[in-house]
């Protein structure tokens, strides 16, 4: 690994500094941490309340309209998945790659992941018409001697939403045992119990690294086809229908593009107030950012020509159908949903191009915002505006509006989603200890330290 | 007959706690609630239960005087169906007649009579007390006026009220909102008769229709309708078929949608335009004349059609051709009704007809005189205008309503008027207008509940017999008056008395009655031929042509305004009946409320948007509309609908929209008749709504939904032929496809895709459909489909499994010149599109080809529907069956209709068509039982059933010699969006037009 | 592996966790180059079986161990083809088990099965890997016992703990001191 | 016309249900019962015993159950069935009498007594009697309904849940297509 200094840190940055830094993180909580923890609970019971109405009078209260019968729930759905998918390819892929620049930013990314999962899987629950039947999708031996159908793609999409969320949730505890092991040796009093039991007897000796970082090596080797299967088999939901819109090969890569961009840029969303609040600037430098954004402008790059393609193949195929489809979303009603998202996912991040933008955090965290919300309107232009315009049935045209169901159920998911996370970086190491020293010179005889 | 009631009786009890299980399982999550099984008393011998009963009766909804025939299931009446020996409808159904059954279980029927109190407000009162009440006012109202006002009552029940009425001194007067006063006076001007004629439109080979909108509601739509499919289909079942229909009105109707031209003529100079025709016929002698023709020459002179094209607002050549393709045909009809018939000049527009059929020869051959049809009988208006101006003098001390709604179609003036009647009776199971004034209440049966007949005309007797036991405590007029009048006996033995007298000669009535009018019971009627009989043009035709000028009125900025009958709800009867509130209007496909028809041009000019309200000012009065903007009316002219507006008439009906009634004329005009064309300002007023359509598209953009065929391409179709295969996906690839699908079948091994089953299918005949929408809600009927009500309406959740898609056929400048109704109903593909995404094969294919839903295994992912390119799947958004529940779509009793063999579908659940599977189970089941194969045409659909058309055929495609897999392999068959290779199993027959290149892009 | 003949089943689950202190000597380093120094000598010595912490996994001293590879591997493999099995049983059997045609296609289509396969094959995969990592540092511990454990070596410190005998003890201590321990400990 | 058919045999059974002289050889005896408390089952408004009726007696199934074999209910005899025995048939224990006294009330009131549901199906689930007499002829019952003939007060033997109808089909190797039960 890499020998020298990684770019951007200081050589005040020791070991012991890392760990101290890192360790305080879970210091005593502020005010602020519970005034943004607190907003994350009051969104959840927001969301919570829609629920229970929904379950009572139907799911009428949303705004579906013959014949669209997705939308809120699944573009969200969709949105979150997306969000999961930038922390398995830190931690993953560049971990295969072993680019050093992720060890200090990977660790929030893979909790983002686990959590924006979970948030996902809610969604499918709550937009079935009888969610009290859900169970009725997994493969379970019952009396009546039915089973799912595999050649659905909702089948496929809970195998793999599940796995997803199995894979990522333990690749988290994986690479957290070291660090919790470190903390555990500052800590005191109920702490100290708790990390006591969550490291596992983590001492550190050569025998558990020598099978840690090969089992570490093959989860990564796992995850990473994981992590593009996930969202191919997700835009497959969409691909295997005929909608004009939909039916489109370029999905799965598009997607999955489309996803790790927002997940990066989520990353930059989430990160910019940590570092601040928990004083890491140290550790995560402009170098961090800018890479961040690199990765940001060449995946936005690859949306953006995805746009293109589907415009082009729309016109080329000469398929009316296709072509009805593509000029209803951009010059239909929903035309204000496709130019945001446009506007958003393929103009804006050009000015990633310029370095000083790149390396300005403040910027970043803007533009890294927008780049979220074009991403929601990505998928509710595909769903949403694919379903309302024509599909094939000239006859078969809505004009759709949400109502405050759907926006309740959305808000609620931003709340469960954030409650997690600042639930996570209070009580754990958002940073992981042990790689980032990894990526440090270690001590050698004859250098002189400051202490 | 007498105990068989008792019989229902019991019946009713049974069925009772029959429909409760069938709602309430359906709702219930997990087990069934305890039932109590309540067994009968008596065994009827003529009732299985768990197998329907058929009694044949009469349809009263209009005075066509229908037959049909109720299908009862434990004594509850689940659904109407035409009954096939009958000469008038021939077992086909309307819409409205399907809808009876919502008028029969309607929740805001009056359950007992009721008298109006001291303190103004109605309260209960029993049978005798009321009748003891009303046999007092009839005392002593005696001489100081006495007036029974009806509805076009030719039978029986009109024959005992006026006899009564001769006892006791009074008059009736039978109204009808839109009468035929015009038709009586026209035949009047030029044959010297007042009568109706009947008109052959079956054995017409040129149609000109004259504002006539014989299937929408004028005189008898149902029979018209079979008639007129059979003339102008491209295969109506007879050699020369493809009859050319040109309409003539300022707005197009329902009926105008079949057209192949639209003459859209000025209003008013429709008379003026048949004259032209007649003229050039008779100058060029284009068809063999009457000796007495001659005579008419004075008369047409004035009427070159150069010297009137202008006034017409047509170009003369266009008359020329008219009256020459009108006289060649060798089978012209022309027929003036509706909107032609409303003007001030109506009647000499329909002498007009007359003159212009008496020259081509038409007249008593196509135009039979002598069958005076029974909505004839009905009095003009200027009657009812008497009585208003009786009623205001204090003329009339007794007034007793009954099947008349006078208080809504003559509004304001009437409604006035009734407060100075000394005494007012209503024998309305409704509480609608004219009954929430009447002091007096005595809830008659419905017409499925009593005895009774009807006759639509000379020589045919329907019979009425009741179905079901009386839902609430009502009781037959007809007995009510027998008691007023002191006679012994029940109605049913007054009426069966006449029955018997319909006999033919020779037998003794009192030998062979019973049976006769038991096996005339059966058939549900005596059906006689009408008598004909020729006749002359009237001596003195001068009167005519001063009668057909039209001046202009009013002032400049006024607007020229249409009120026109909408096609279901009729004068307003049809507003309480959810299932016809539901049913998008044919034509603008507007549901639960009233709109003006506005042209976009005229739009234009005042900055004017679809949904946006327009204040209607006339002389008379004022109401706003929602705008409609559609080039389906004469820019110079704004079209109201009737029906909405009730100010009473319960909760399905109450205060929607407004009533165009109270724009109208409150005057007769010159031959007695009301005018329904009024001038009047229109203005903005800035208030807007969300209309509730249906319509999607008015355009079919070629996207092969349907297909349109001229004429001369479509006779030049030899068998074999495809013209509609380049649809198809390109030769290439379709090779490729198939090959492929083949492969994929022979792998699946099962049903139908082996050909050991039957593969279900429909064949739909354009040419033939209307959009009379009567298939809509048969189907409605058949398959416990919920109404959702107007707020969810406009949000598209409508539940219809079968809609209409109505694309405009346009010339060549756009213009609408008729349009293509396509009915959309799933397709039970064979490569279905919305199966394989169901992760619960909660829908699947069965083995006899239906692309079954199972509505208890549906967990409701909606991804079937995303994936249907036929949008023909519908979603429980609410729990439609919840008792009490906001969308309750079936409250007590009108849960009592629902069909047993369907399920009620649940909340969250997607539902559709499946070709009414219950009937085909049920005939697998009678076949098994009678050891044999189910025959082709055994199993009917809902909506074929009803079809007055007659364009829809179900039957097996497997079957090489059943009826539908022949017409499959007709050449004018394609299948919607064949190129997604889902391989339907529904066939649509191409529609045929006259001209030659038509054009529905 | 020789050493792999030294392994005694736990006596107990409690002890399967923390292993019975086994006398030695423990050395402290806070450089990478001291340890990996010590780690030369003590091999030199004929040390095999002391133990070596460290806050960070480090190559140099995987070399200077000479460590076999981890067997972790096997269960990843073991596990991800149980996977990929076990998915195809699934979609295959419970397809065939009550055969419903939808969409015209066969009732048993590979294609999509494929994507059930390959996810089952990602999750048992991974969940094996765990396995494999837990149970082979569990029995690690258990093998080479172990005596007070410095906290520090979590944090910035690199530790060798040599079981020895008193015999031993001291020759090992001067060896340490010799690498350049920071401390070096008798238990 | 089942009801004409059966009426004669009716008389017959009804008179052997008096005679005790009859030769009962292999004829099954219905116990007396004391108490009906611990009697499995749903209570009915009258103690109506099957096992008297159809076992002992032996008067078939479809002469009550009279549209079992044509129709998709099975049908419920109405009280005039009853009656058209019970004219006659008084009962031979105190009992009995008791309880066909109530049948008489209920004549005599025109009353029909409310009997319990004892074997009910979802109402999303079509159950056609007609096709399973059919095949299994009218002894059939049985197979679902236990061997009501032993039953003193009839009760649930089978489930009547999914898994229990499609075992049934699958061994008999017929259809188990979904939309031939549910539509």
């Amino acid at each position: 690994m890499a020998e020298q200094q990684t770019p951007g840190t200081s050589s005040r940055v020791t070991y012991d500094y890392v760990t101290r830094t890192i360790a305080r993180t879970l210091g005593g909580p502020s005010r602020g941490y519970f005034v943004l923890l607190g907003a994350a609970v009051a969104l959840l019971l927001v969301g919570i309340i829609t629920l229970l109405y929904l379950l009572r009078y139907g799911l009428g209260l949303a705004g579906y309209s013959h014949p669209v019968y997705w939308a809120v729930f699944i573009t969200c759905f969709v949105f979150w998945v997306g969000i999961a998918h930038s922390g398995t390819l830190i931690s993953a892929i560049l971990f295969l790659f072993r680019s050093g620049w992720r060890t200090a930013v990977y660790r929030t990314a893979e909790a983002m992941t686990v959590f924006a999962v979970m948030t996902a899987g809610l969604f499918p629950l709550i937009h079935i018409g009888r969610q009290w039947y859900f169970y009725w999708l997994i493969p379970y031996p019952n009396e009546r001697g039915l089973w799912p159908n595999f050649k659905s793609p909702l089948i496929w999409d809970e195998f793999a939403i599940g796995t997803y969320f199995t894979v990522s949730t333990v690749f988290l505890i994986m690479g957290l045992i070291p660090d919790v092991a470190a903390v555990r040796d500052l800590a005191t009093g109920w702490r100290k119990k708790l990390y006591t039991i969550t490291s596992l007897g983590w001492t550190g000796t050569n025998e558990q690294w020598r099978h840690y970082s090969k089992g570490y090596l093959y989860l990564a080797a796992l995850a990473t086809p994981l992590v593009l299967s996930v969202h191919s088999v997700v835009s497959w939901d969409f691909a295997m229908a005929i909608v004009p819109g939909w039916h489109a090969t370029i999905f799965a890569p598009y997607f999955v593009a489309g996803a790790i961009y927002s997940g990066c840029a989520m990353v930059i969303t989430l990160l910019t107030p940590i570092r601040k609040l928990f004083g890491l600037e140290e550790l995560i430098t402009v170098h961090h950012y800018e890479n961040l954004a690199k990765l940001c402008l060449l995946t936005g790059s690859i949306v953006g020509y995805a746009y293109v393609c589907e415009y082009f193949i729309a016109w080329f195929s000469g398929n009316p159908h296709e072509r009805a489809a593509f000029w209803y979303r951009a010059f239909g009603p929903y035309w204000w949903a496709t130019w945001t998202m446009i506007i958003c996912n393929a103009f804006l991040p050009l000015l990633l191009w310029v370095k000083k933008i790149r390396t300005n955090i403040t910027a970043l965290f803007v533009i890294s915002i927008f780049v979220n919300i074009g991403m929601w309107f990505e998928r509710y232009v595909i769903i949403v505006v694919s379903l309302a315009g024509e599909p094939y049935e000239p006859w078969a045209n809505a004009v759709y509006n949400p109502t405050w169901a759907d926006w309740g159920i959305m808000a609620g998911s931003f709340g469960w989603f954030f409650m997690w996370f600042l639930l996570f970086v209070k009580n754990f190491p958002a940073v992981s200890i042990s790689e980032v020293k990894e990526v440090l010179a270690p001590p050698k005889r004859g250098q002189v330290r400051s202490r | 007959m007498s105990d068989s009631i008792d019989r229902r009786r019991f019946l009713k009890v049974l069925g009772v706690t029959g429909a409760g299980a069938a709602t309430v399982s359906a709702c219930g999550i997990g087990p069934e609630p305890t039932e109590k099984l309540i067994p009968y008393l008596v065994q009827p011998e003529d009732q299985i239960p768990g197998k329907a009963t058929y009694y044949a009766t009469t349809c009263r909804e209009c005075a066509a005087g229908c037959g049909v025939v109720a299908r009862v299931r434990e004594g509850r009446a689940v659904k109407l169906e035409g009954n096939p020996e009958s000469p008038i409808n021939r077992g086909r159904l309307c819409s409205r007649g399907q809808a009876a059954l919502q008028g029969l279980y309607n929740p805001d029927r009056v359950p007992h009579p009721m008298v109006r109190n001291a303190n103004g407000t109605f309260e209960a009162i029993d049978w005798d007390g009321a009748i003891q009440r009303l046999r007092a006012k009839v005392a002593e109202a005696r001489g100081k006026g006495i007036v029974f006002v009806s509805g076009a009552e030719v039978s029986s029940f009109g024959d005992l009220v006026d006899e009564w009425l001769k006892l006791v001194g009074g008059r009736r007067l039978s109204y009808e909102a839109f009468g035929f006063d015009a038709l009586r006076a026209g035949n009047r001007l030029a044959f010297g008769t007042a009568t109706l004629p009947t008109y052959d439109l079956a054995n017409a080979k040129y149609i000109l229709s004259f504002g006539a909108d014989f299937l929408d509601t004028w005189l008898s739509p149902v029979e018209f309708q079979n008639g007129f499919t059979q003339a102008h289909a491209f295969e109506g079942g007879r050699s020369a078929s493809m009859a050319k229909f040109v309409y003539v009105a300022p707005r197009l109707s329902l009926t105008g949608m079949s057209a192949d031209e639209w003459i859209a003529a000025r209003p008013g100079t429709e008379g003026t335009l048949a004259l032209a025709m007649a003229q050039v016929i008779v100058s060029r002698h284009l068809a063999r004349q009457p000796a007495d023709a001659s005579r008419l020459v004075g008369l047409l002179s004035g009427y070159a059609p150069s010297a009137v094209a202008e006034a017409i607002g047509i170009d003369q050549d266009t008359i020329v051709r008219l009256a020459r393709e009108f006289a060649s045909s060798g089978g012209g009809l022309a027929v003036a009704g509706g909107m032609a018939t409303q003007y001030e000049n109506g009647a000499a527009i329909v002498a007009a007809v007359n003159i212009l059929n008496y020259v081509a020869g038409s007249v008593g051959s196509l135009v039979k005189f002598g069958a005076d049809s029974a909505v004839g009988s009905a009095g003009t208006f200027a009657d009812l205008v008497a009585l208003k101006a009786d009623m205001d003098a204090g003329r009339v001390a007794l007034l007793l309503v009954h099947g008349a709604n006078p208080a809504h179609s003559f509004p304001g003036a009437f409604q006035q008027a009734l407060g100075k009647v000394g005494y007012k009776v209503s024998f309305s199971s409704y509480m609608d207008e004219t009954t929430a004034a009447c002091d007096l209440i005595l809830p008659d049966h419905h017409p499925l509940e009593q005895w009774g007949d009807s006759r639509p005309r000379a020589g045919v007797t329907a019979f009425q017999q009741p179905v079901v036991q009386p839902v609430f405590e009502t009781r037959q007029t007809g007995d009510v008056i027998l008691q007023l009048a002191g006679r012994t006996g029940t109605f049913k033995d007054y009426v069966q008395g006449k029955w018997r007298t319909l006999q033919p000669r020779g037998r003794t009535p009192a030998a062979g009655g019973d049976q006769f009018v038991f096996d005339a019971m059966t058939k549900g009627g005596v059906y006689g031929e009408s008598p004909t009989r020729a006749v002359r043009l009237a001596a003195d035709l001068s009167a005519v042509a001063p009668r057909l000028s039209t001046e202009q009125k009013g002032s400049g900025e006024d607007q020229t305004i249409v009120v026109f009958p909408h096609p279901v709800l009729h004068d307003g009867r049809g507003a309480n009946k959810p299932w016809l509130q539901e049913l998008p209007d044919p034509v603008s496909k507007i549901a639960w409320h009233s709109w003006v028809e506005v042209h976009p041009d005229t739009a234009a000019k005042w900055g004017l948007a679809t949904g946006d309200f327009l204040l209607l000012r006339s002389k008379f009065g004022a109401q706003k509309f929602p705008a409609w903007l559609t080039r389906s009316v004469r820019p110079d002219v704004l079209a109201v609908p009737t029906g909405q507006g009730h100010v009473a008439y319960g909760r399905y009906a109450q205060d929607r929209s407004a009533n165009a009634f109270e724009l109208l004329s409150r005057d007769a005009n010159g031959y007695g008749g009301r005018t329904f064309v009024v001038a009047a300002t229109a203005t903005k007023t800035g208030e807007h709504r969300k209309i509730v359509t249906t319509e999607g598209s008015p355009r079919e953009r070629g996207r092969g939904t349907v297909e349109v065929l001229g004429v001369a391409r479509a006779k030049s179709l030899r068998p074999g032929q495809a013209p509609f295969h380049h649809e198809e996906t390109p030769e290439y690839a379709s090779k490729a496809v198939e090959w492929w699908a083949e492969r994929q079948h022979e792998k699946t091994e099962l049903g139908n895709y082996r050909g050991e089953h039957p593969r279900w299918g429909l064949a739909i005949d354009l040419s033939k459909c209307t959009g009379c929408s009567a298939c809509v809600t048969a189907c409605y009927a058949e398959n416990n489909i919920a109404t959702v009500g107007e707020d969810l309406m406009q949000r598209g959740r409508e539940m219809s499994w079968l809609r209409l898609e109505r694309y405009w056929l346009t010339d060549e400048h756009g213009e609408p010149q008729g349009a293509v109704n396509s009915p959309m109903l799933c397709q039970q593909c064979g490569n279905a599109p919305c199966e394989p995404v169901c992760p619960v094969f909660a829908a699947y294919h069965t083995p006899d080809g239906l692309n079954a839903q199972v509505y208890n295994r549906c967990v409701g992912t909606r991804y079937c529907s995303n994936n249907c390119p036929y949008k023909v799947r519908y979603f429980n958004w609410y729990n439609y069956a919840e008792r009490g529940g906001k969308y309750e779509a079936f409250p007590e009793p009108l849960s009592m209709l629902l069909n047993p063999d369907v399920t009620v579908r649940e909340k969250g659940v997607m539902e559709k068509c499946t070709f009414c599977v219950q009937r085909i189970r049920g005939a697998q089941n009678q076949a098994r039982l009678e050891d044999r194969g189910v025959r082709d045409g055994e199993i009917v659909t809902a909506c074929q059933q009803t079809c007055p058309s007659e364009a829809i055929v179900f039957g097996d495609l497997n079957d090489p010699r059943s009826r539908v897999s022949q017409l499959a392999g007709d050449p004018r068959g394609y299948h919607v969006l064949a190129g997604l290779n889902t391989k339907p199993a529904i066939t649509y027959l191409a529609r045929v037009v006259a001209q030659e290149t038509p054009s529905h892009g | 592996m020789s050493r792999a003949i030294r392994l005694p089943l736990p006596k107990s689950m409690r002890e399967l966790f923390d292993a019975p202190p086994t006398p030695g000597v423990l050395g402290v380093f806070s450089h990478l180059d001291a340890i990996l120094d010590a780690i030369k000598k003590l091999r030199a010595a004929g040390h095999t079986d002391f133990t070596v912490y460290s806050p960070i996994p480090r190559h140099e001293i995987e070399d200077a161990l000479g460590q076999p590879v981890s067997p972790v591997r096997m269960f990843t493999l073991i596990g991800g083809i149980a996977g990929c099995s076990i998915g195809a049983w699934l979609s295959l059997w419970m397809s065939g088990d009550w055969p419903l045609v939808v969409g015209g296609k066969p009732i048993l289509s590979i294609p999509p099965y494929v994507v059930i396969m390959f996810e089952m094959t990602i999750l048992f995969g991974a969940l094996t890997t765990i396995l494999g990592i837990l149970l082979n540092s569990l029995f690690a511990a258990r093998r080479l016992g172990t005596i007070q454990y410095d906290p520090r070596f979590t944090n910035d410190k690199f530790g060798i703990f040599v079981p020895a005998g008193s015999d031993k003890a001291a020759g090992v201590e001067t060896l340490l001191r010799g690498a350049g321990a920071d401390e070096v400990r008798r238990g | 016309m089942v009801l004409i058919l059966a009426l004669p045999l009716a008389a017959v059974y009804g008179q052997q249900a008096q005679s005790t002289s009859s030769p009962a050889a292999s004829r099954y005896k219905a116990p007396v019962i004391s108490d009906t408390g611990d009697l499995k089952g749903p209570r009915q408004p009258i103690f109506f015993r099957h096992d008297i009726h159809a076992g002992q007696d032996q008067i078939p199934c479809m002469y009550c159950h009279y549209s079992a074999a044509v129709s998709s209910e099975p049908g419920l005899p109405s009280l005039q069935t009853c009656m058209g025995c019970h004219q006659l048939v008084g009962g031979s224990t105190p009992s009995h009498q008791a309880e066909i006294k109530k049948v008489r009330d209920a004549w005599r009131e025109r009353k029909a007594p409310e009997w319990v549901r004892i074997h009910a199906l979802p109402g999303f689930v079509r159950f056609p009697h007609m096709r399973h007499i059919k095949v299994l002829g009218t002894g059939g019952c049985a197979n679902c309904h236990g061997d009501v003939q032993t039953m003193p007060q009839v009760y649930q033997v089978s489930t009547l849940r999914m898994g229990w109808c499609v075992r049934c089909h699958v061994e008999r190797k017929v259809t188990r297509d979904c939309s031939v039960c549910h539509y």
